[in-house]
């Protein structure tokens, strides 16, 4: 084995890895407000990489990207309050179907708005073909903005949820709807708050990932599989474990190329969420006994 | 009830007799084509309904099953056997008269497997797969069930467009003719296009004969107590684990046999067939339909297909199936053709729905 | 021969035993009360002895066949029924389909007979219509048999429970708090309902709050404080026992 | 300080609640009794505004709040420790109290805050050592003290409780019921739900009797304890 492919199989699979983490963080942020699994989750992503790449032709690219993650989450914001808000006590059965519908509606939207064609912004630093040798290693440049920002963003999330009064209460929310209200807590405003943060973590990961993925109207569904499939592997709203599931993910995928053809990665990063599923609905990091209190 | 049952079965004979007197006298019979790819359509949406509405679990990777009958049997009546005549399996199967020569568009000799067997291996292989599916899926419950039946979509939709033995994204093409009976084929040739509505119509027929029977039945009463509530369902001695997958399979095996029949109809079968969006089209009509609606499931089934098959939503059409989703779930989670509804505006006298899972 | 014998049932959930160490016999024909407060691991023994929850540890046995580790459907086919301290009655579907559910364990039809619907099959239904129509009968609820069972008023969705559980023609019949959301007056005819039912030659296995009915109808009276059994006795010798007295009844200070 | 009249609610089509009317004067405790199922818990929590009512009212000092949201009910005083004790169990003790106290942080009171803080834990000292410990690995009487306590943190001028001795042993019973008695002699209002009706009857000035929906008998505590009908259905004792 050369070692040097093999490392650029590994920071390949750590790049992806960490951008699956965030759409499960994403995923996760929803879920533990909500108890729905938004399956549009993917569409932010792309929505966000879409509307940065559009924005870039008028500003900077930062304003660009910060404009990007602004407007998705005002998007965020509408399909929460117009079409799960006012719902009372839906069946996750009717749940789901409705964010199928609206991950649907919102890539069709996209179709007419982008057409086809697949789009990037340019590398944020350097070019496609710059790379920086760490220890042998070439690495692109964009490589270690993704690295870089995802933790960045992992930081600044951990803290706001830890050490806020709206982190605080937010997890209340999630903990316990109803005391949650009875604290006095709008736990309706902290639906809508969870899905504006999860599009805005989602938009700024389709940002990032734009320059080496691309990003298509129909790349959302690929992303939302995988970033379920992390989530899984975690344990369902366990953010933490999400960053760990997903570089375990992305590096078995990166690593998958060697024994199966391309065409095929996808089948395997599903195959290993339909296995986890079977096997151990909590997560690889998640407990049993915790699960077993969880109603599905 | 069985004298309903009766009425009802009759009600869409007549109809679908009458259609295609219709079209015949108003020299339209080219709709036929689209209402016979509808029909079959709707053999699946019917065979889901039964799992969604009767035993309330959801698919979201029918399609899947689908292309499983459509992808076999065109496989196997498809793929040339002739570089392997000699080899002995071969020639067991030739010897069997499992095997047929015909020639392709380009006039070269071809050995496949004959129409018959590939339909019945077909099927053999999706009982097989969706027992080995369905038995560890069908443990999962809410969004877990929904996400495992995805990821098998997805597979099979991955599987379909990456293996060159299935034709990537062409798909498999020159499927032959499928003859049930000598002189009744199933083929999308102009002259037999009348036949083949009747067959597919009959297959419609038939499939509601045997599903309207089921769910009157005592097997349908417990898949309907294991909706209410599964603990209470256990403790009145109903299996839910055996009638939940024994319901997914033979609803599998309907989508397999739709599959396979519109395959060899269309001649044909692409990717598209197996794609997330075909199976939350399914989804999308048993829940327009009133999820345990079979009648419901059926007449938007044919419906919204026949529509889209004709062209009518044009670009739109991926979205008015995801925007139908949208507005039935939120305004009217019961379905548009759920009978209550119009028993209650019978009765004039509103009552508030309760939500159902 | 013991009719049901339960030995050393445990089962914990976290660090929390609900069940620690139960062991009881039960004598055919009789009627015995689960008693104990809140919290008490009734309702949790209910689930052990049903298949509902897996046990940790012990075993159960009926007519001396082990029925410990078998699912609930499989221990209702061996003639052990149960209702739900909270009703679940299955919703969308009338009274009589509610309790020909309960004929399912003594019917045969499956999936194929039923697409289809074989001649023989036809005597089936009308057998399982005869014999629910039958039991409701008995407990006087045949007149509802159209209505949707879940809009019936609570005491009468209670007896539709127990209709239910009744057709699967159980040896032994397990309520979970069948009084619960009942008045005095109803309270009452359920008590008499069950001993109504004992005198048919079921035995009755009870989980329940209200004393009055715990007291006049069982034979025997089990006391779980904790998860652990604190007595099992003749319902008189129960009443008086100092440890039962101290912990659920109350000291007697009138 | 409450007053409720013909209030009805219900679950779909079923009436779990029939034309309840009854009272709260300041600074008495007033206990509801009466069986599993009776509706108990969802007429605190139709006070509360997690369920919403049918038809009736509701006047909470003198305002009407009559199917207002919950969040706004807290805001004005009206507090519920709901059954089964509920805190936020992956969330510190010191975190529960904090959210218990978010209607003073809305406020802007943030001394008022840290002085209710105090006042709690010197209520349960043991909340003061287990400050920083998770919620969830309390015991139960712990968890029982600790909702209590988040509810006072918002400084409400009525207190309700569902079921605060819900499985607990004995002896902490004694000790919550001595806590409910210290906060009226405190000059709180207390609405206290109970299935305990002896503990309950004894601590309480007043009661109700609910069965099946409906008030049946009602009164001051020593009147209810001498009541046979009672003291048959609820007291466990036979009346000869």
């Amino acid at each position: 084995m050369n070692i040097e492919l093999f490392s650029q199989y590994l920071v390949a699979g750590l790049t992806y890895g960490i951008i699956y983490s965030i759409v499960a963080i994403g995923f996760n942020i929803i879920y533990n407000t909500t108890g729905i699994i938004n399956f549009a989750q993917g569409e932010f992503v792309m929505i966000g990489g879409m509307t940065a790449v559009t924005l870039y032709n008028f500003m900077p690219m930062p304003l660009a990207i910060a404009a990007a993650v602004i407007i998705t989450m005002i998007i965020g914001a509408l399909i929460e309050i117009v079409f799960i808000r006012w719902l009372v006590s839906p069946s996750v059965l009717r749940m789901i179907i409705i964010t199928i519908g609206i991950s649907i509606i919102t890539r069709e939207i996209a179709l007419h708005v982008w057409d086809e064609k697949v789009r990037a912004l340019p590398y944020f630093t350097g070019t496609a073909v710059t790379s920086i040798s760490i220890g042998g290693v070439h690495i692109s440049p964009q490589v270690i903005w993704v690295v870089g920002i995802c933790t960045l963003v992992v930081l600044v999330l951990n803290f706001f949820f830890s050490y806020t009064l709206l982190g605080k209460q937010m997890r209340a929310c999630s903990s316990n709807r109803n005391a949650a209200r009875l604290c006095g807590i709008s736990a309706k405003n902290m639906v809508t708050l969870s899905f504006v943060l999860s599009a805005g973590i989602g938009a700024l990961a389709g940002c990032i990932v734009s320059p080496i993925t691309y990003v298509q109207y129909d790349s959302g569904t690929g992303l939302a599989i995988k970033g379920f499939t992390v989530a899984v592997l975690g344990g369902l709203g366990n953010s933490m474990a999400a960053v760990a599931a997903g570089i375990i993910l992305g590096v078995l995928e990166s690593f998958s190329i060697w024994i199966m053809p391309t065409a095929f990665k996808d089948a395997i990063s599903i195959s290993i969420l339909l296995l986890i599923l079977f096997v151990r609905p909590g997560g690889i990091f998640g407990n049993k006994e915790a699960l077993s209190l969880k109603e599905f | 009830m069985k004298k309903t049952r009766h009425l009802q079965i009759l009600i869409l004979i007549v109809t679908v007799i009458s259609i295609q007197l219709l079209t015949q006298a108003t020299d339209t019979s080219y709709y036929l084509t689209q209402l016979t790819m509808s029909a079959y359509y709707s053999l699946v949406i019917i065979g889901l309904s039964l799992v969604m509405g009767y035993a309330g679990q959801i698919s979201i990777g029918h399609a899947g099953f689908f292309a499983i009958g459509g992808y076999m049997s065109a496989l196997l009546t498809t793929h040339n056997l002739l570089p392997y005549k000699d080899s002995t399996f071969v020639l067991i199967l030739s010897k069997a008269g499992l095997l047929v020569s015909r020639q392709d568009l380009y006039g070269t000799d071809l050995l496949t497997v004959h129409p018959w067997v590939s339909c019945i291996l077909a099927i053999v292989i999706t009982i097989v797969i969706a027992y080995v599916i369905g038995g560890p899926v069908l443990k999962l419950k809410g969004h877990y069930l929904a996400m495992a039946t995805l990821g098998f979509g997805i597979i099979i939709f991955r599987i379909v467009l990456g293996s060159s033995i299935f034709g990537e994204a062409d798909g498999l093409s020159d499927v032959p003719a499928f003859a049930l009976l000598p002189g009744i084929e199933v083929s999308g040739k102009m002259p037999v296009r009348v036949l083949n509505y009747y067959i597919a119509w009959t297959m419609v027929v038939t499939g509601m004969v045997l599903l309207s029977n089921l769910v009157n039945s005592r097997i349908g009463r417990a898949l309907r107590s294991i909706h209410g509530s599964e603990d209470a369902a256990n403790a009145m001695g109903v299996n839910i684990s055996k009638y939940k997958l024994h319901t997914f399979v033979l609803s599998a095996v309907f989508a397999a046999v739709a599959g396979v029949m519109l395959t060899h109809y269309n001649g044909g079968i692409g990717p598209s067939e197996a794609s997330v969006m075909k199976s939350v089209r399914y989804v999308a009509i048993v829940a327009i339909g009133g999820m345990a609606n079979l009648w419901g499931a059926l007449i938007m089934g044919v419906l919204l297909n026949f529509l889209s098959l004709r062209g009518y939503f044009g670009s739109m059409d991926d979205a008015i199936f995801g925007g139908i989703l949208i507005i039935i779930m939120l305004f009217a989670p019961n379905g548009l053709l759920r009978l209550e509804i119009l028993g209650r505006l019978k009765k004039a006298k509103p009552k508030t729905g309760t939500e159902q899972a | 021969m013991e009719f049901l014998k339960v030995n050393n049932l445990c089962r914990s959930f976290g660090g929390l035993k609900a069940v620690n160490d139960v062991s009881f016999t039960l004598k055919e024909n009789t009627i015995k009360a689960i008693i104990g407060p809140n919290g008490a691991g009734k309702t949790t023994l209910f689930n052990l002895i049903s298949g509902f929850t897996p046990l940790n540890q012990g075993e159960v046995f009926f007519n001396d066949n082990p029925i410990h580790g078998l699912q609930p459907y499989q221990i209702a086919a061996n003639g052990i029924s149960r209702t739900f301290q909270n009703l679940k009655l299955f919703p969308g579907m009338t009274v009589l389909e509610n309790v020909m559910i309960g004929r399912h364990t003594h019917s045969k039809s499956e999936f194929l007979s039923g697409m289809l619907n074989l001649p023989w099959t036809w005597a089936e239904e009308k057998k399982i219509k005869k014999d629910s129509l039958e039991i409701m009968d008995y407990l006087g609820i045949a007149d509802h048999a159209g209505t949707d069972a879940t809009s019936l008023a609570y005491g009468q969705q209670r007896i539709v429970e127990l209709a239910r559980a009744m057709a699967c023609e159980p040896k032994l019949l397990l309520l979970d708090e069948p009084a619960a959301g009942l008045n005095m007056r109803e309270t009452a005819d359920m008590a008499k309902l069950i001993t109504r039912i004992r005198d048919r030659g079921i035995t009755v296995l009870l989980v329940e709050h209200d004393m009055s009915l715990v007291m006049n109808i069982s034979d025997e009276i089990l006391v779980l404080c904790y998860g652990e059994k604190i007595a099992d006795d003749a319902p008189l010798a129960v009443q008086q026992n100092d440890e039962v007295i101290r912990v659920y009844l109350g000291e007697d200070d009138a | 300080m409450l007053k409720i009249k013909n209030l009805e609610t219900s679950y779909g089509k079923l009436k779990v609640l029939r034309r309840i009317s009854m009272h709260v004067s300041p600074g008495e405790i007033v206990t509801i009794i009466g069986a599993n199922g009776a509706g108990k818990t969802t007429l605190l929590n139709t006070i509360s505004g997690l369920v919403p009512a049918a038809s009736g009212e509701i006047q909470f000092s003198k305002e009407n709040i009559f199917n207002l949201s919950t969040e706004k009910i807290v805001f004005m005083g009206c507090s519920l420790v709901p059954e089964g004790r509920q805190v936020f169990a992956a969330m510190s003790v010191k975190e529960n109290l904090l959210l218990g106290g978010y209607v003073l942080h809305k406020r802007k009171q943030k001394k008022i805050l840290d002085q209710e803080m105090e006042k709690v834990f010197e209520l349960f000292p043991i909340l003061k050592e287990r400050e920083k410990q998770f919620a969830g690995t309390l015991s139960g009487g712990e968890q029982q003290m600790l909702a209590i306590g988040r509810s006072l943190m918002a400084k409400p001028k009525m207190i309700m409780m569902d079921e605060p001795s819900m499985g607990l042993a004995p002896l902490i019973v004694k000790d919550i019921f001595r806590v409910v008695r210290g906060l009226r002699d405190a000059g709180n209002t207390v609405l206290l739900v109970e299935q305990n009706a002896k503990a309950a009857l004894g601590i309480a000035d007043r009661g109700y009797v609910l069965e099946t929906g409906r008030i049946i008998v009602q009164g001051p505590s020593e009147d209810l304890l001498a009541n046979k009908d009672v003291q048959r259905a609820y007291l466990g004792r036979e009346v000869e």
